[in-house]
């Protein structure tokens, strides 16, 4: 995340180190675009830069996932029901809670996180695959509502006339569904549909992409009424017009004019999205309309854990404080970026 | 009026004294990017049913004195200095409740944008009212009366029926008349009108600037007005202090800054404006560059940076020492230059007269 | 400001009046009011420009002024075709251009230029100095011979900017600097025609007083006309040769600069003009001051017959009968819309 | 006025069709037949065109959902049923539940008690802590309280609830036991009396309330600050109006007035079933029931419970609107 928001923000990266951060303060400031005064700022937050790390930490779990489950050596499907000792991990008479460790879950020095109830799976290789399926589908869902209320609004706030009421209309009738119970409700429809379609097995990549598409397309309606909003007003500001008397088109205006002004909404609203997908994502495996067995996802970890808060909390308490960490580091994360962004930040 | 009766202390215990005077005034702000030194030393006297006219560009200083003369800056992070006398009461050092007693009462202000400076959610009438009554221990029906009163003096048709409009319901120019209905609520001593007439059109201004004088003379009040637009100084006031970059760098009585200026800037502004009156083919005599940022100051004079007659200062020190305040003459005419005041009036007959 | 150069203006304005270039018949735009359950369907107009004929010459300058809601920017707009006028007709240098397409209006852009009043808003902030200036090139295809970014710094040269600010960003220019970027770029194509949209009225006192008179430089260099669009009756008769002035979406008197400051006929300019206050106490303890009444009328609603007939104080019944056309009177060139019209000594 | 809430009503009615038609189309338009999701596993040939007789099935797409919009819109409800086993299915009616053949209307009416003062107990919750801390926040801006209020706000908004929900079951009924375990039957409140009820929706409501007083939080903050900028509160000090005065009269009032809508539109989309809580909770509410109804593929059951929500949401449009007329004296209704 830390990578896409530089990018973004300083195309040329030519930044000044600290220490010249300092002097530009102090003196003049040249040639700093307004995307790099909002780094500059940005990169002299403490907690944007906290925050930045603990999410680089965590696209790094998600990304190499296989290499760090091979450190303890238990895939996130596999059963365990003895240590290596060769003892029972679970206790079969007792409904198959785990034996032993912290708060009755079985945490040991081979299972650091504990083992499930019943099938024995190591937790902790479990929290980290789910970490992948979270961040991958949040991810996914982002850029397709984003892409999509980006273009819709900007052109119903360019074009206007008829292609404005219709999006407009269409816009209000997205907003109106009941969306988390439409959601719900969708999902699984959609997954049969695919493959029955597609001719792809409802399995677990087939139910990422399902949920990728069905957050993204309920997520963009918000976005692009803010963007076409945006839009109307820019389109009325002066540059706009002066970019007109000269003979540019729509294409010019909308993508060299209007789209950079838009660049620091979308980019707000891209970091208070993720996290509310992260939370969706969960919500919905939670529910079991979502990420199905075996593949892990915290949603689901939580739903199965949630029978046995009484004799094993700490099953719980894992991948609820990884997605409790992960969200809160992304909402501190997209405060940042709209402080930084945010012109009258500083004066007053 | 009638039951507002301002508690103006017997005359002769402030004889001599000028109704309003402010003291060296100062006001900072401190920022993210630095302190600005918005004010930098602000002197004037101004006497009842007298207009003293504030003339400088953005950036000046000008709004920001006119709401220190209001304590409008008690509680926020500005830093208020110097002294201001109002009939006898220092200001700056009086506390925020009897800052909030003087408000509305004995000072009244007349905002730029009548727009926005009304509350869009309540009638104009109950805004008006709600002036009167936290000043006055009255009935609800006498500040009625009183707006509407007020509101059929200052022009506003059938004043009964739009005592019940809402802001957005007047055209601008009505809404700047209401504007001022409210300020005379309390009868006030002295209005501060800041830029009353900046976002009018020009026929408006014209009505709204001689109801200013009609109602003047029938309240006697003093106005302070603060405007860059010298037209408007030409016409509305009798003493003016010309502000740049926080400081005064001139004041006088209105001819003296308009027919006899001494400080280069003020010669500028005089050359800058085209004449509704005469046909000037001829160049406008602009003041190069940019005013000056109030973070970074200019040592020595402020306008120094812009000026073209610093050639005439023996010792060249502009840059380096900031000229003071001096008196010329017997009359009130104030300039802050380094060049004297022979040859300023010799450059000003010979070489800027001429050309205005 | 020697005596010489004000006598070189002089005769420049003389010699103003080169071959036509921009000339507009009953032009006309009116802005739909629409009601409606569920069809919308118009129920009136906002009648923002109503017949306007103005030409402009080469090597002109024509101030059309008036209060807010007169239409004089709209005008402006149609004139550079960013609005579709309803009706009336525009013609550029013999070309009918009014309802030419995006393509077809290409080629013409290059002639007609705009400068806009707020430099803050008509700049990009998101893009650098030399992007802005360099864009009249990058959309219209044209190749500088010395290559843009030599050309973009002649002109900020030329205009009284730093070359070597080309990189930097709007926010970090002043209000006036700004206000020359904006020059620049009108300038960038060479046109024949900038319409200038109260290009002085957002800025200070003494910067105003620089863009004019860079204005009044560049049109002598390049011999450019401008449609000089203002408030500010002070600055118009400062600028331009001739004058009209709009009321309610018409132009009610138009004649040559000091014929009009002089010998005004028409009341709603001798009130606009009387209203102006001077920069000088003692004319102004002299002035006599028409006082007009009210407010300018809606333009949904325009009074019938004359349109100033609500304000004026010379109105009988003719004047909610009949409308006043723009009629000859006076000088060569000096028109005025009005029954009842008179000269008077206002300013 | 009139005029407007007419337009505003066909509108509804307009989007509530287009609804109704989208979900309907999706859901029967899969390709499990619903025929085989009703038989379940002893389905054969006979029974699959028995089923099929029964529901109409068979009959175009189109027409079926002509008949279910005719059940919702004919006062006399519809008939449902094959030849010789027709029963009367009454206006409004959702259909029958393919589960238990209890017609959906009868279980969501059953369902909403419990979904409406779940709703309700916690709007009041977030509506007051949200507001209250907003203000004080943005009164003290830059003060310890603001920096913890919008910590607190921060951490609001970032708790999931279904993290939120659990740790408050644990800590309070599980580990502190001061509250019993959420027995379903003291979802209503006269039957069990206030001190069971408040036991039974306490937690609920806090978990619920959460986020949105978070969000309240911030809103609020935000919006007081920036009206406390506006010129007419400088114009209201400068009338010599008590602080007091320009706070709560002049700013409070524009700073709520944007709340005011999204409260509106918060309260109409949870009317609709707060799922998560309810599951965690095991609370009996519309959200329950949904969640049920699409794990068991009861597509009549979801259908009606998408369409009920979504007329909360839709009429909730329409209050909001109007009120904010009420308040913004600007709004005219047009």
């Amino acid at each position: 995340m830390t990578l896409g928001v530089s990018e973004t923000q300083s195309p040329d990266e030519g930044l000044p180190t600290d220490a010249l951060v300092e002097t530009a303060e102090a003196k003049e400031i040249e040639g700093r675009s307004p995307g790099e005064i909002a780094w500059a700022r940005l990169r002299r937050d403490k907690i944007a830069i906290a925050s930045a790390i603990v999410i680089l930490l965590i696209i790094l779990v998600a990304l190499f996932a296989p290499l760090i489950v091979k450190l303890n050596g238990f895939p996130p499907d596999q059963f365990n029901k003895l240590n290596a000792n060769g003892d029972p991990l679970l206790n079969t008479r007792d409904g198959g809670i785990p034996i032993g460790g912290l708060w009755g879950s079985g945490t040991s020095s081979e299972h650091w996180l504990g083992v499930e109830p019943q099938n024995g799976r190591d937790v902790f290789s479990r929290l980290v695959y789910g970490t992948r399926v979270s961040l991958l589908v949040a991810l996914g869902g982002t850029i397709i509502a984003v892409v999509l209320g980006t273009v819709i609004g900007m052109v119903s706030g360019y074009f206007g006339g008829w292609v404005d009421t219709l999006l407009s209309r269409l816009m209000d009738i997205m907003l109106s569904f009941p969306s988390l119970l439409f959601v719900m409700a969708l999902t699984p429809v959609v997954a049969s549909r695919g493959q029955d379609l597609l001719g792809i097995p409802d399995d677990n990549k087939l139910r990422m992409g399902v949920l990728m598409f069905v957050l993204g397309f309920f997520g963009w309606a918000y976005l692009a009424r803010i963007v076409r909003g945006q839009t109307l007003s820019l389109r009325e500001r002066e540059f706009v017009e002066a970019a007109r008397s000269l003979g540019a088109g729509p294409n010019y205006v909308l993508f060299r004019q209007v789209l950079p002004n838009l660049l620091p909404t979308l980019l707000v609203y891209t970091t208070l999205l993720l996290p509310t997908n992260i939370t969706a994502e969960a919500a919905l495996s939670f529910l079991g309309v979502g990420i199905k067995e075996p593949t892990a996802s915290w949603g689901r970890m939580i739903a199965d854990a949630s029978a046995w808060i009484e004799s094993n909390p700490l099953y719980l308490f894992f991948p609820g404080t990884a997605l409790f960490i992960t969200v809160l580091a992304f909402n501190l994360l997209g405060d940042s970026v709209r402080d930084a962004l945010d012109p009258r930040a500083g004066r007053s | 009026m009638t039951e507002s009766v301002t508690s103006a202390p017997p005359a002769d215990t402030r004889a001599g004294k000028p109704f309003l005077e402010v003291k060296d005034l100062q006001v900072h702000f401190p920022t993210d990017d630095g302190l600005v030194k918005a004010v930098n030393g602000l002197n004037f006297t101004l006497e009842r049913g007298k207009t003293l006219g504030i003339v400088g560009e953005s950036g000046s200083g000008k709004s920001v004195s006119s709401l220190a003369i209001m304590g409008l800056h008690k509680g926020s992070k500005a830093k208020v200095s110097g002294e201001i006398w109002l009939d006898g009461a220092e200001l700056v050092s009086m506390s925020v409740p009897e800052m909030r007693a003087l408000r509305g009462q004995q000072v009244a202000m007349i905002f730029q944008d009548p727009l926005s400076a009304m509350h869009p959610f309540y009638r104009v009438g109950d805004q008006l009212t709600e002036a009167f009554l936290v000043h006055n221990n009255a009935p609800k029906a006498v500040a009625k009366k009183r707006a509407v009163e007020l509101l059929d003096r200052v022009g506003i048709p059938s004043p009964d029926k739009r005592f019940f409009d809402y802001p957005h319901q007047f055209s601008g120019g009505m809404r700047q008349r209401a504007m001022i209905a409210m300020a005379l609520m309390c009868d006030p001593a002295l209005l501060i009108a800041d830029e009353p007439t900046t976002a009018l059109d020009v026929t408006v201004q014209a009505q709204i600037l001689d109801l200013m004088k009609d109602l003047q003379k029938e309240f006697n009040s003093a106005i302070i007005l603060i405007t860059h637009d010298l037209g408007v100084v030409a016409k509305m006031t009798e003493n003016v202090v010309v502000m740049y970059g926080g400081r005064v760098v001139e004041s006088g009585n209105v001819r003296d800054i308009f027919y006899r200026p001494e400080m280069p800037y003020t010669w500028g502004l005089l050359g800058s404006i085209p004449r509704v009156n005469r046909s000037g083919d001829g160049r406008l005599k602009s003041i190069r560059g940019t005013p000056p940022s109030l973070i970074n100051l200019p040592k020595g004079c402020p306008f120094q940076p812009r000026c073209d007659y610093q050639e005439h200062v023996e010792g060249a020190n502009c840059a380096t020492e900031l000229p003071e305040l001096l008196q010329i003459g017997q009359e009130q005419h104030r300039v802050r230059c380094h060049i004297n005041s022979e040859q300023r009036k010799q450059l000003f007959t010979e070489q800027i007269k001429p050309s205005l | 400001m020697s005596t010489t150069t004000s006598a070189e203006q002089a005769t420049g304005k003389q010699a103003a009046g080169g071959e036509l270039l921009l000339e507009t018949r009953g032009l006309q735009r009116y802005f739909p009011v629409t009601q409606g359950i569920i069809f919308q369907k118009q129920t009136g107009a906002v009648k923002a420009v109503d017949g306007v004929d103005l030409s402009i010459r080469a090597g002109e300058t024509l101030g059309v002024v008036g209060e807010s809601g007169c239409g004089k920017t709209t005008t402006g707009r149609l004139v550079t075709r960013l609005d579709e006028p309803t009706g009336g007709t525009i013609s550029f240098m013999g070309s009918d251009i009014t309802h030419l397409n995006r393509a077809r209006m290409r080629p013409f852009r290059r002639e007609i230029q705009m400068i806009f009043q707020d430099p803050f808003s008509s700049l990009n902030p998101r893009q650098t100095v030399g992007t802005i200036i360099g864009a009249p090139f990058d959309i219209q295809k044209v190749k500088s011979e010395t290559g843009t970014k030599k050309a973009v710094q002649t002109l900020m040269e030329r205009v009284g900017l730093n070359p070597e600010h080309y990189n930097r960003y709007p926010h970090e220019f002043s209000g006036g600097q700004r206000q020359r970027i904006g020059v620049a770029r009108a300038l960038a194509l060479r046109p024949k025609l900038i319409v200038c949209d109260e290009p002085v009225s957002a800025l200070d006192v003494s910067i105003q007083a620089q863009i004019v008179n860079l204005l009044e430089d560049l049109q002598e260099e390049f011999d450019l006309a401008y449609l000089f669009i203002a408030h500010d009756l002070s600055v118009i008769r400062h600028i331009s040769d001739r004058v009209a002035v709009m009321y309610l979406g018409k132009v009610v008197e138009t004649a040559d600069r000091d014929e009009l400051y002089n010998h005004a006929r028409h009341p709603y300019t001798h009130a606009l003009l009387s209203a102006v206050p001077e920069a000088d106490p003692d004319a102004e303890e002299r002035r006599e001051r028409i006082r007009l009444t009210g407010d300018v009328p809606s333009p949904l609603n325009p009074p019938s017959g004359c349109r100033f007939r609500t304000r004026c104080w010379k109105a009988q019944e003719i004047c909610a009968a009949e409308e006043p056309p723009l009629m000859q009177i006076g000088a060569p060139g000096h028109q005025a819309a009005c029954h009842f019209p008179e000269e008077r000594d206002v300013v | 006025m009139g005029r407007y809430l007419i337009r505003r009503l066909i509108q509804a009615v307009f989007v509530l069709l287009v609804i109704s038609a989208i979900t309907f189309f999706l859901f029967w338009a899969t390709p499990a037949n619903p025929a085989l999701l009703i038989c379940g596993r002893n389905c054969n040939a006979e029974t699959v065109a028995q089923v099929n007789a029964t529901y109409g099935f068979d009959k175009p797409l189109v027409v079926q959902y002509g008949q279910y919009m005719q059940g919702l819109v004919s006062p006399g409800g519809r008939t449902i049923g094959s030849e010789g086993n027709e029963r009367n299915c009454a206006w409004p009616c959702f259909g029958e539940s393919y589960q238990n053949g209890i017609p959906v209307w009868n279980s969501i009416k059953d369902a909403f008690p419990a979904t409406l003062w779940l709703a309700l107990g916690a709007a009041v919750l977030w509506l007051l802590s949200g507001v209250m801390l907003g203000l004080i926040a943005a009164l003290r801006k830059g003060k310890f309280i603001d920096k913890f209020s919008v910590g607190l706000a921060l951490f609001g908004v970032s708790f999931p609830t279904i993290v939120f929900g659990y740790l408050l079951l644990f800590l309070f009924i599980v580990k502190l036991k001061w509250i019993p375990f959420p027995d379903t039957a003291n979802a209503a409140l006269f039957t069990v009396g206030p001190v069971k009820w408040l036991q039974f929706y306490i937690l609920p409501w806090i978990t619920l309330a959460l986020v949105f007083a978070a969000l309240y939080t911030r809103i609020t903050r935000a919006n007081m600050i920036d009206t406390m900028n506006e010129d007419y509160i400088r114009t209201a000090r400068a009338k010599g109006l008590g602080e007091r005065t320009v706070v709560f009269k002049h700013g409070l009032r524009s700073a709520l007035t944007p709340i005011v809508t999204i409260f509106g539109l918060d309260v109409g989309g949870l009317l609709g079933g707060a799922v998560i809580t309810e599951q965690i909770f095991s609370i009996t509410g519309l959200g329950k029931f949904s969640i049920d109804s699409v794990l068991s593929n009861d597509l009549p059951a979801i259908m009606g419970v998408v369409l009920f929500a979504a007329i909360f949401v839709v009429l909730a449009n329409i209050v909001v609107d109007v009120l904010y007329a009420v308040i913004d004296p600007r709004v005219r209704l047009s």
